[in-house]
């Protein structure tokens, strides 16, 4: 019985997928595609949780439907300041046989991904095993924290880089149109009072966590960036003492902590992020720490647009 | 109990997706936002229910981001994207 | 385990659905969903197949590759969307403007 | 069965008739306004039933400290959202339906 | 001790780059101390290599495939050299290049993209591989978007679409072949590979993926745009360095994993799509007026000759290998020396070009040098990469791929004459010049007489190539 209800549960949630994603990309309504896109965000969510996978429930649940919904939202405001028509789309570039030939091979594309994924043998050798068996060197006792930031914490080295690079080119990109704002008001004043504090508190309290249950430092980064988000929404400014160099350290202080650990771990180690074990755990809190702020401020930054210093001016 | 966990999860879903209906036909901006917040409150429903159902303690916190975050998101459509919506050509 | 294999079809459903809108849209801000419903769908597939042998605790290798996706994803995404809104101020058209006659003759 | 075993189940499928009961407002209600009125049922009493239902069963305090936090946050956030919609919107000059 | 050389490449520019980000100021003192400590890394690892064979280095103390692998061999080297030479050129040339409030933007990104350049040759995880190609490709977009304007950012979003899009078919296909094999290390998965569907599937979305960033005919409608508008320094690496990294990835994965069971039938396709390129690009470059757009169209053309190495196999991976190194040496100094007559002339129509060529002789002479290499002609290291092709395709009677070859050298030829006649016409227009500094003179024409030198190395270059046999099926 319960793996029949169980069963439908994951036939509903996939089905709203997909049916959530079509909806979004075919609407021609823009706003009602964004409000489906955070929806599909959410439904995503509730899916990795169905997966076992609650450590990415968390990161989408905080990036996927928070951060990127309240990105789009703000962009779409910009957008319509821009250009006032810009909500309903114009129809579709293809049109006839273009359009017909390219429905045509997506639908081969997906009756070829389909039968390459069907016919996956279900005897399943991922690395589930190797990862169990070298759990206790890690230093955390959560496998994905482990993998993130010890066996594959390369990877998540570079990663942190693609964030910030992507700020260095918004900000290589230029300030756009100065925001339209009306005062915020006093519940929504006294809401951003409540939550932003909130916010950071369990921002840290991921950030803990995550060494042995779900949760770590990207998590944490976007529930921080939401507290700095709603700070923002409410009218608050980041003081302009604050902007220029104080601003650039906090940005870079968790992939420069990061690289630093690299440096000396191969220099005293011989290997590139070699964590000894006895310090594993230590280190990858203190790199955790450092990538969360980091990953809070960035984001934080990218939702803003342009450096702080230069949008005051326009 | 189980069962009973499982059953509501499963029926909290259908109802997330006949809320999807009021996202589509609007008519206004507002409507689909709220239709949206529903989504987020029932999600909550959703894990809270599944966290007791599979012994996940963590789905619980993934709860509380989906509650914390669903506001900031909110906030960002009254504060941002709402100014431009009702100008005009809003429903389709 | 089938839900497994059910919803890595849904994964493969969504990159095929993304890529579509990718090609038949012009609207950018579309474009960016549509790159982000592809990206979805990768993962989808990435952590379905994860739990397919039906163990309780899945690969958490794929975990860890998603949740380095994702934040791929949104940094991909914020810049998408300050060109974007950048090229719109040029243009006055959040669309791609089409060649012009030099550029192809 | 205990009895908190009853007592929880009977909160639980409350708390999802309220849900059905908002998603339903949500659907049929004429505007915004009353719409509102009906998410807030969902909000409020739905969640807060499940969640009362749910400590029932819950392991320990902390747990159950949790569910009473996220049911506040929920609360919370609902209500000024609903609030700043409601002024948004009649600001925005949108009539609120009168019958 | 052994330094780890390879280790400081990757290191060495994302410091850089972090303290170029928050300290603007010192930034264009680093970036050149650091391209050249590039240069020097990849001395020593060349020399590391050379006396101790491949270079392994499990990162993390952990080894695949629970763990990540760094992996070099001489088709690593050949790339990572050519990283190193056009960064330094291209440094050289950006220091001059930007004003000061674009050059504070520029010098992060670039040692970014410099750091994503280095991973990515030294990666032997395909995971890996695209978080490298992900920095890479955001880094490349955001420098292209960088002088602003309609084009530029026109060009840049297309780029992005076209780039996130490859990204997102080849992480498809490594999600498969995870879940099919269970490993994403190249050399793990090439002893598992099996001809299942899911391999296959594998196959065709990172090849596409790949081809797309790559900008083979008919995938290239994103490059023309993007090169001719971004600024020259970045024109010159996204057709020197960028596109060069996907077809490395597409090289490694096709002969280490999908090439022994692919069979000639995808092989044949590779090559005919080369073909097409090759007399596509060739012909638009002929057709084009803008100068940079012409030399966009050439890079079009130019790829084509890489992808006639794959019905060729294993005889002409070699001849790949040099056309890489040189391309991107000539192309690089092309693209550098019309940025320099674009700068001088402050456009660049070709038919009004005739003063410019003639004030600027040592641009116009890199651009002829350059030339001299894309065309094939000898002594330049284009000779020797189109010569060893040929000889590959002449020894398998390829008679077809033979002549391709011969016509797209003609084709070159017509188009760098197009450009280079107006140096020996009469000046019919005048013009209000704008003074080109000597450094960005310099930097082309080095890289260009370098494209020309490499000609007089073929000898070591190919005893290079051969460190760790990466043609010989054996690799990382």
């Amino acid at each position: 019985m319960e793996t029949l209800i169980a069963g439908a549960i994951d036939v509903a949630l996939a089905l709203a997928v997909v049916g959530l994603a079509w909806g979004a990309l075919a609407s021609a309504d823009l706003f009602k595609a964004i409000v489906l896109f955070v929806a599909f965000g959410l439904v995503m969510a509730l899916v990795w949780v169905r997966l076992n996978a609650p450590d990415v429930a968390l990161a989408e649940a905080a990036i996927g439907a928070g951060v990127t919904g309240a990105l789009l939202l703000a962009a779409y405001a910009k957008l319509r300041a821009a250009s006032p028509d810009a909500n309903v789309a114009r129809a579709g570039g293809m049109r006839g046989i273009g359009s017909i030939s390219i429905r045509i091979l997506i639908l081969l594309l997906a009756a070829a991904l389909g039968c390459a994924v069907w016919t996956l043998p279900s005897d399943y050798a991922g690395l589930g095993k190797e990862v169990a068996a070298n759990i206790d060197r890690s230093g955390v006792s959560n496998p994905v924290t482990a993998v993130l930031l010890n066996f594959r914490g390369y990877d998540t080295l570079l990663e942190v880089m693609v964030l910030l690079l992507a700020l260095m080119g918004t900000w290589s990109v230029g300030a756009t149109a100065p925001q339209r704002e009306t005062a915020p008001g006093p519940v929504l004043d006294s809401l951003s009072r409540l939550l932003a504090p909130l916010l950071i508190l369990v921002a840290a309290y991921l950030l803990w966590v995550g060494a042995h249950a779900p949760g770590g430092a990207f998590q944490a980064g976007a529930v921080l960036a939401a507290a700095g988000v709603m700070l923002l929404l409410s009218g608050w400014r980041l003081p302009a003492a604050l902007a220029a160099l104080p601003l650039r350290l906090a940005l870079a202080a968790g992939p420069a902590t990061f690289l630093l650990l690299a440096v000396i771990t191969v220099l005293l180690e011989g290997r590139l992020l070699q964590l000894p074990p006895l310090w594993a755990g230590r280190l990858i809190l203190i790199i955790e720490t450092t990538a969360t702020i980091s990953i809070g401020a960035t984001l934080i930054a990218l939702f803003l647009g342009a450096p702080p210093g230069k949008e005051d001016r326009q | 109990m189980q069962t009973l966990f499982l059953t509501l999860a499963l029926f909290l879903v259908l109802n997330l997706g006949a809320g999807m209906w009021r996202v589509l036909r609007g008519p206004t901006a507002a409507d689909r936002m709220l239709a949206a917040q529903l989504f987020g409150t029932t999600a909550v429903a959703i894990l809270l229910l599944l966290a007791e159902a599979t012994g996940g303690a963590a789905l619980r916190d993934v709860a509380l981001v989906f509650a914390l975050l669903a506001a900031v998101t909110a906030v960002a459509f009254v504060r941002r994207a709402w100014l431009y919506t009702e100008d005009g050509n809003d429903s389709e | 385990m089938s839900a497994a294999f059910f919803y890595a079809l849904a994964g493969a459903g969504l990159f095929s659905i993304g890529l579509h809108a990718l090609l038949a849209h012009r609207h950018l801000l579309r474009k960016i969903l549509a790159i982000n419903v592809m990206g979805s769908g990768v993962f989808l597939v990435l952590a379905a197949m994860a739990t397919r042998n039906g163990i309780a605790i899945p690969d958490p290798v794929p975990h860890a590759m998603i949740i380095t996706g994702i934040v791929v994803a949104v940094a991909a995404t914020a810049l998408a969307l300050v060109l974007m809104l950048k090229l719109t101020a040029e243009t006055g058209q959040a669309v791609l403007p089409g060649r012009k006659k030099e550029d192809n003759p | 069965m205990t009895a908190s075993d009853y007592l929880c189940a009977a909160l639980l499928i409350i708390g999802g008739l309220f849900f059905m009961a908002g998603t339903f407002g949500l659907l049929r209600f004429p505007d915004v306004f009353t719409r509102l009125h009906a998410l807030t049922k969902a909000d409020n009493v739905g969640l807060g039933l499940t969640v009362a239902g749910l400590a029932l069963q819950a392991e320990s305090w902390a747990v159950a400290g949790k569910l009473l936090l996220i049911w506040l946050l929920v609360l919370l956030a609902g209500a000024s959202v609903s609030h700043l919609i409601a002024q948004g919107a009649l600001q925005r000059g949108m009539r609120p339906w009168k019958r | 001790m052994d330094i780890p050389w390879a280790v400081m490449l990757i290191v060495l520019p994302l410091a850089a780059g972090l303290m170029a980000f928050v300290w603007p100021r010192v930034a264009q003192t680093l970036v050149l101390c650091c391209s050249l400590a590039i240069a020097l890394a990849v001395a020593g690892l060349a020399l590391q290599l050379w006396h101790h064979g491949v270079f392994h280095h499990a990162l993390g103390g952990w080894e695949a495939p629970l763990g990540i692998g760094l992996y070099a061999d001489g088709l690593s080297l050949v790339l990572l050299t050519a990283t190193a030479l056009v960064g330094m050129g291209v440094s050289v040339y950006a220091s001059a290049y930007f004003t000061l409030d674009d050059a504070h933007h520029f010098w992060p990104i670039w040692l970014f993209l410099l750091a994503a350049l280095n991973a990515l040759f030294l990666s032997a995880d395909l995971f890996n591989l695209y978080v490298t190609l992900e920095l890479m490709g955001l880094a490349a977009v955001a420098l292209t978007a960088l002088s602003g304007g309609r084009d530029a950012l026109a060009g840049a979003v297309r780029y992005l679409f076209a780039t996130l899009s490859g990204s997102l078919a080849y992480l498809l296909g490594v999600a498969l072949l995870y879940h099919a094999f269970g490993s994403v290390d190249m050399a793990t998965l090439a002893g598992r590979m099996t001809p299942v569907p899911a391999a296959w599937a594998a196959l065709g979305l990172m090849s596409a993926g790949l081809l797309l960033k790559t900008a083979l005919f008919p995938l290239h409608f994103w490059l023309p745009p993007a090169h001719a508008s971004a600024p020259s320094p970045v024109s010159a690496v996204l057709s020197a360095l960028v596109i060069k990294a996907s077809f490395y990835i597409l090289l490694r994965l096709w002969i280490m994993l999908f090439g022994p069971f692919a069979g000639d039938g995808v092989a044949a396709l590779l090559g005919g799509m080369g073909t097409a390129a090759i007399v596509w690009g060739s012909v638009q470059a002929l057709r084009q007026t803008r100068l940079k757009l012409l030399v966009a169209y050439s890079t079009v053309a130019q790829i084509g000759y890489l992808f006639l190495a794959f019905p060729l196999a294993a005889a002409a991976w070699n001849a790949a290998a040099v056309l890489v190194l040189s391309h991107a040496l000539a192309k690089s100094a092309m693209f550098l020396a019309a940025g320099n007559l674009l700068h001088f002339g402050g456009h660049d129509r070709i038919a009004d070009l005739d003063r410019v060529v003639q004030r600027l002789p040592l641009s116009a002479f890199a651009f002829a040098l350059a030339g001299v290499s894309l065309m094939g002609l000898p002594p330049s290291g284009g000779f020797i990469g189109k010569w060893l092709l040929l000889e590959a395709a002449l020894a398998q009677g390829r008679w077809d791929l033979a002549a391709v070859m011969l016509l797209g050298g003609l084709l070159a030829a017509a188009y760098v004459f197009k450009v280079l006649g107006h140096a020996f016409t009469q000046a019919a227009v005048t013009h209000e010049p704008t003074a080109v500094p000597a450094r960005m003179e310099w930097a082309a024409l080095l890289l260009a007489c370098s494209a020309i030198l490499l000609g007089f190395t073929a000898t070591p270059l190919l005893s290079l190539l051969e460190i760790g046999a990466p043609f010989g099926g054996s690799g990382p």
